[in-house]
């Protein structure tokens, strides 16, 4: 974007964004934006306080754990449907039907089936991970170029090696899959913490809430939002780096 | 996996005839849905869980509900915030992805925002919600927008930019003015990937929705779930989220079979 | 020392809930431990207690047990229904206005709905809708700023009413109510196999009952002596001896921890509101109570 | 190297002799840094088929999309029938090396899309549609979707459009390049019948050689980048008669070597 | 017709001018109903070239694939040096159209591959691996990635690879149809030095007629579906000097003639 012939760099928007944020608050023409700077302050007050940690630390490890489980069933669950016909003519249905879903209402039933803790919190991660993982490793694996398998084949490969060729090819789709996962995961902690049971960010935020605390329930989502932006941009990262080392596939 | 053995070797008439049965991708889809059905009542019936239904009892529930009108009542009331929610989300967010597709400056302003709305957790921004909009409709249908709007209007922003080149340039060197190049070959080259985005948005809309209803106050469908749990009808839960589930699946694919039938003429009678 | 008896509640604590952290204070004194869990609604709190997440539950599971049949059993009645069915006298004067109208109460299986179920009965009358909006205070908000007419609030919220509406809004009659609102519940697993520990809970709660019952003042003065609810604003907490000597006066919390008569009213009353299917004729306490631990602790006394 | 200019200022008659398309001076300078065609200078008779050769990358492309239009010069200008082009014209079309069909329009539609944008009616514009459709020979695939078409119809598709808005100069970017042997020497055979029929003037890009001299009346070969007019040869067979002729002629192979031992070295 | 089958049975010891493949009454059937090959007997002789010819769809990629031993036939039966084939073996090595190259490996282990699956040490097949890149001529190539490379230059990557597991025959499914037109006329005239360094039979599936008579010591021309054999043409071309005086030679050009004669009626 240029102005008046300056290269304008990309995140100034949000500088711009941010200044319409600050008046809208300070002249309190939306109730749902106290100012920025308010936000800000309440940003120290946050991150400071004992029960931040422990949310911070809970949340971190049902995600970390969650996407874990997501990455290994979703890569696993990719491939089998991927190379095996009948597990993709069986399974692709129900991949398809979770992936549409409404899984913020699947959240009770976990909460039965898990218990009221960690477990639930974990599980929703994983169920908001795991399928767009599976979707897109099994589209990697059915676009290996069938003329790589091929090729393997008649240069003798042994089994494990194809497989490996296969996972290889894959390997972009699987991470663009890792990065929705990612991503997708993020919202499912959240929704698990707010929705299960009070421990966590949620706990936080029904602090905050309960309190009217407004300018801290916003640098609470703040921080939310850019932890999110960071693992999708650092897997993006990761992934530019592989579709270069690949270069075009196909 | 090329190597698949011709069907005249593999087993005469029997042979291609279950291969060309097997094909039939409806089969599979029932073969599949009965599977799991199964599964589901044998796990009911180990009783494995005090509150895991058979699929039988959670059939049973569902009709139970769909004939004293309970159900009925409950989409009744989810649907108005779904419907409104929607229709203001596919309106802003289709006109709003395609301006930024069209204009470098609307997209230079406005697509931050839009990149940081679909990739953060929106969900946590309905508690503020009801801080500041109270419990009302008001609260569930911007419920509904925070998660729905988002995917929409990226998909249509990447549709419009992802046209082919070689056809825009079609269009110019035809003499098309830039209203029919956006008429006649960017909005439809662009259709498919601005529906895929529509389907995906009605889907986090119907999850905007029950979230909200679980979240702010038990009405419709979040309120069947809640009060069956809170008595320990968990069949008559169950077959409500497996209603909601469906429910969003079946509005997903209609919506595809209408692009279909709508927008895409070259792919009628494919599938 | 043993695990704590972890209590689960379906709501973050509030001065309403000063009496039992008082006596879960006092229970610790004398030697069970005793941890809050908040869970964000009462029904999340049965699970947590069938799961064993919890030992304990605070609420009124008669629907959940008939259903499920699930192995809890309530054993201490903390309060009785104490609510206020509420009009704007400028639309509804009486019960028989309300036949055709809305009303709003709390949420779908609450006893504010038991109870206006059981008006519509008694007055034949039929409401054209029941809508849910959790929380008193929001009920009321609403009923001062004009959007909902005819509600069920709380005793404070209804003095709430009275202060900033004055005339403007009425109380109508309930007559012949009496319902269980909140009781202690386990797992017969807990009751059984924690007997001791439970009874000294039982005896610290009719104690601390009969003792604010007696001197609804206590209340604020335990607050400070054990620092609980201590982030709750100065505003806030001061509302605490009001609000207990105004439900003592209006009878809200029992002093002896509930008996058999009273599960067949609570059936009574749910039944005629539609929410349990049983009779109380037909039906044993014991599916729903056990009351093995109060008597042993008030023999004890 | 190139012609020299003939002279161009205020003919508002256009003998058949004179250029149709003209370019002075065309420079093309990428993002600041790629300079792609540098002082382009070179005439097209109305009525000839040209080709641009030359290896990959040296600008053949742009240079293409700078005469119809489609890209602006970074200096130098072109000129058609005497009157500067600033953007496409109905005097020009344009036939896309990856055929740019809509996937949704059907064959009769895509042909006569150009007609369309200019706002012809309908029932006349299929009608012009159809006559050229038939005559790149694809009578009775009117209602065909272009997914339904081999590359080499598609292509066909794309011809029909441009022949359809009536244009004097047609361009075509690779037409042949996304078509397998057999079809496109099958193609080129109906290009030269077409050309007896329809009086145009065409200016190609290609990568072929035998192509090249096949087809045209003369052939500009560029210089690697940045691509300047490396010379300018008119070839002289004779194109009517059996098309194999051609292929035998020793012009035709003299040639076909001499500009193979030109651009071999660049060759990889 | 084809034609008439050597004496073919128990001989162990494999004279030149025996056949090194035969394949005898190849069927092959896809899916229950496309017939895509009927019959197919022919032999193909140690240290000949022998191309593939026939319009789109005829088979030409089926029937390599059944000898490579990556299709298997519904009926029939290949046999390579007398043994019949059950799936890919040694002494058969396949260069791919699309180059099947893994992106994610150099030039080098790309071109080792091969050799990498037989449990040839590192060092060793390295070494060998790099005096086939050398051959092809991409020495100085040995460290880049696929995507580095013009299309072109992937195809020589395959073919060292095809060259470096030393197997007697290479089986080429148009292994120049994605590469520029200048970029193959140099490769084929690579290919041509590159038969009289190394003794290999080379088995070339192609659409372009130019290519097969310019190149091979044999021609098979398929018919359209289902692919039967049509013709065998043995060209008899000298192939010594000038690589360019070929398409001068008037059998080069009279057998072109004919041979696209016989096709054209296939085209579209
Ligand atoms: N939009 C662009 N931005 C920057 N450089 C470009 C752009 N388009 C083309 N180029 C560069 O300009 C040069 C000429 O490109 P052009 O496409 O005209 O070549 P060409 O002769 O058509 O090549 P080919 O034979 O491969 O089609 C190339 O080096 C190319 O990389
Ligand atoms: N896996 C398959 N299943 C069904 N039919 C197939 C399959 N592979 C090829 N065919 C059909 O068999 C016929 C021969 O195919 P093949 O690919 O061998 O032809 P080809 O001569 O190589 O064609 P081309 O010149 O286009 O490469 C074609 O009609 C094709 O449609
Ligand atoms: O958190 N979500 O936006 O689903
Ligand atoms: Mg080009
Ligand atoms: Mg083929």
């Amino acid at each position: 974007m240029t102005l008046y012939g300056f290269r304008i760099p990309k995140f100034a928007a949000l500088f711009f964004w941010i200044v319409v944020w600050e008046i809208v608050g300070q002249f309190e023409l939306m109730l749902l934006f106290p100012p920025f700077t308010e936000v800000l302050a309440a940003m120290t007050d946050v991150v400071t306080t004992p029960s931040f940690v422990e949310a911070a630390r809970i949340t971190a490890y049902c995600y970390l754990v969650g996407l874990s489980l997501a990455v290994v069933a979703g890569i696993g669950l990719g491939l089998l449907m991927g190379l095996v016909p009948a597990a993709d003519k069986l399974l692709n249905m129900w991949v398809n039907i979770f992936l549409s879903a409404p899984l913020s209402a699947l959240v009770p039933v976990i909460m039965i089936l898990f218990g009221m803790g960690e477990p639930t919190v974990i599980v929703t991660v994983f169920m908001f991970a795991v399928w767009i993982i599976a979707l897109d490793t099994r589209a990697g694996v059915q676009h290996v170029s069938p003329s790589l398998k091929e090729m393997a084949f008649s240069f003798g490969a042994s089994r494990v090696q194809r497989l490996k060729i296969v996972l290889l090819s894959a390997l972009p789709e699987i991470l663009a899959g890792i990065r929705l996962g990612v991503i997708r995961g993020v919202k499912g902690v959240v929704i698990g913490q707010l929705l299960v049971s009070i421990i966590g960010v949620g706990a936080l935020f029904s602090l905050y809430s309960q309190n009217f605390l407004m300018g801290h329930f916003w640098a609470l989502i703040l921080i939310l939002f850019a932890f999110a932006l960071s693992l999708a941009e650092l897997i993006g990262r990761l992934e530019q780096k592989v579709e270069y080392y690949a270069g075009a596939r196909g | 996996m090329s190597a698949t053995v011709p069907a005249a070797i593999a087993g005469g008439p029997t042979g291609s005839s279950i291969a060309r049965f097997s094909q039939m991708p409806a089969m599979w889809r029932i073969l599949s849905l009965a599977l799991f059905f199964a599964v589901w009542e044998i796990a009911g019936r180990t009783n494995f869980n005090y509150a895991f239904p058979t699929f039988f009892e959670t059939l049973a529930a569902f009709f139970e509900m769909i004939f004293d009108g309970s159900m009925g009542a409950a989409y009744l009331r989810t649907l108005e915030p779904l419907i409104i929610g929607l229709v203001l989300s596919l309106g802003v967010g289709v006109s709003a992805g395609v301006a930024m597709g069209l204009r470098k400056e609307v997209e230079f302003l406005s697509l931050p925002i839009f990149i940081t709305m679909q990739a953060a957790p929106m969900a946590a921004l309905i508690p503020l919600i009801t801080f500041v909009y109270g419990i009302g409709l008001t609260s569930k249908v911007l419920a509904v927008i925070f998660l729905a709007m988002p995917v929409i209007t990226i998909n249509s922003y990447k549709a419009v930019r992802n046209v082919p080149p070689s056809l825009l340039d079609m269009s110019r060197s035809f003499m098309g003015t830039r209203w029919q190049q956006v008429t006649k070959v960017i909005l439809p080259a662009a259709s498919p990937m601005m529906f895929a985005g529509i389907r995906l948005g009605v889907a986090e809309g119907f999850s905007g929705v029950v979230l909200a209803e679980l979240l702010i106050t038990p009405t419709g469908i979040g309120d069947l779930i809640t009060f069956h749990r809170s008595v320990a009808n968990f069949a008559h839960m169950y077959a409500t989220i497996a209603s909601i589930v469906a429910f969003a699946v079946i509005a997903v694919s209609l919506l595809y079979r209408l692009e279909i039938t709508l927008f895409r003429p070259e792919k009628r009678g494919l599938s | 020392q043993d695990d704590p008896l972890r209590v689960a509640m379906g709501d973050i604590a509030s001065v309403e809930s000063l009496n039992l952290l008082i006596a879960m204070e006092r229970a610790e004194e004398r030697g069970v431990p005793m941890e809050l869990t908040y869970f964000n609604s009462e029904d999340v709190a049965v699970q947590a207690v069938l799961s064993g997440e919890a030992d304990i539950g605070v609420g009124a599971p008669y629907a959940f047990i008939e259903n499920s049949d699930a192995p809890i059993r309530m054993f201490y009645r903390m309060s009785t229904l104490l609510f206020f069915p509420v009009v704007n006298s400028e639309v509804y004067s009486g019960w028989e206005d309300l036949d055709g109208e809305e009303v709003t109460v709390h949420s779908r299986g609450s006893g504010t709905e038991a109870l206006m179920r059981l008006m519509e009965k008694e007055h034949g009358i039929e409401f054209s809708n029941i809508s849910y909006v959790p929380g008193s205070e929001v009920r009321a908000g609403a009923m001062l700023q004009g959007t909902v007419n005819a509600s069920i609030v709380d005793a404070a919220n209804f003095r709430l009413l009275q202060e900033r509406g004055g005339e403007k809004f009425k109380r109508l009659p309930i007559d012949g109510v009496n319902a269980t609102d909140e009781a202690l519940y386990a797992n017969t697993e807990v009751l059984e196999g924690r007997a001791e520990d439970m009874q000294v809970f039982v005896e610290e709660l009719l104690r601390t009952w009969r003792d604010i019952d007696e001197n609804p003042e206590l209340v604020g003065e335990l607050r400070e002596e054990y620092g609980l609810l201590a982030d709750l604003p100065d505003n806030v907490a001061a509302e605490a001896v009001p609000y207990y000597t105004e439900a003592v006066e209006g009878g809200v919390y029992p002093t002896d921890g509930g008996e058999p008569a009273d599960v067949a009213d609570d059936i009574n009353f749910l039944a005629a509101a539609g929410q349990v299917e049983s009779s109380a004729d037909e039906v044993d306490p014991s599916r729903y109570w056990d009351f093995g631990p109060l008597e042993k602790a008030k023999s004890a006394q | 190297m190139a012609h020299t200019p003939a002279s161009s200022a205020g003919t508002t008659a256009t003998p058949v002799d004179l250029p149709i398309v003209k370019t002075e001076g065309i420079h093309k300078v990428y993002g600041g840094t790629v300079q792609a065609l540098k002082d382009i200078n070179l005439e097209f008779k109305r009525g000839e088929m040209t080709s641009l050769l030359g290896p990959s990358g040296c600008g053949k492309t742009t240079l293409l999309k700078i005469i119809a239009g489609l890209l602006k010069p970074t200096a130098g200008e072109v000129r058609v029938n005497g009157k500067p082009v600033t953007g496409p014209g109905p005097e020009r079309a344009f036939v896309f090396q990856d055929f740019a069909l809509m996937p949704w329009a059907t064959v009769l539609r895509n042909a006569a899309f150009g007609l369309e944008q200019q706002g012809v009616a309908r029932a006349e514009r299929e009608e012009r549609a159809r006559h050229y459709v038939e005559e790149v020979g694809l009578a009775g695939f009117e209602d065909k979707y272009p997914h339904e078409l081999s590359g080499g119809m598609r292509q066909r598709v794309g011809l029909a459009r441009a022949l359809a808005v009536d244009a004097d100069v047609l361009l075509m970017d690779e037409p042949f390049s996304a078509v397998d042997e057999q079809t496109r020497r099958k193609f080129q055979e109906d290009l030269i019948r077409l050309r007896e029929v329809e009086n145009k003037t065409f200016i190609i890009v290609t990568h072929s050689i035998e192509e090249a001299v096949y087809l045209s009346d003369r052939i500009v070969l560029l210089s690697p980048r940045p691509g300047r007019v490396a010379q300018v040869l008119d070839p002289d067979i004779n194109r009517t008669g059996d098309p194999d002729a051609i292929r035998r002629a020793p012009e035709y192979l003299d040639l076909t070597d001499d500009i193979w031992r030109g651009l071999r070295e660049y060759v990889e």
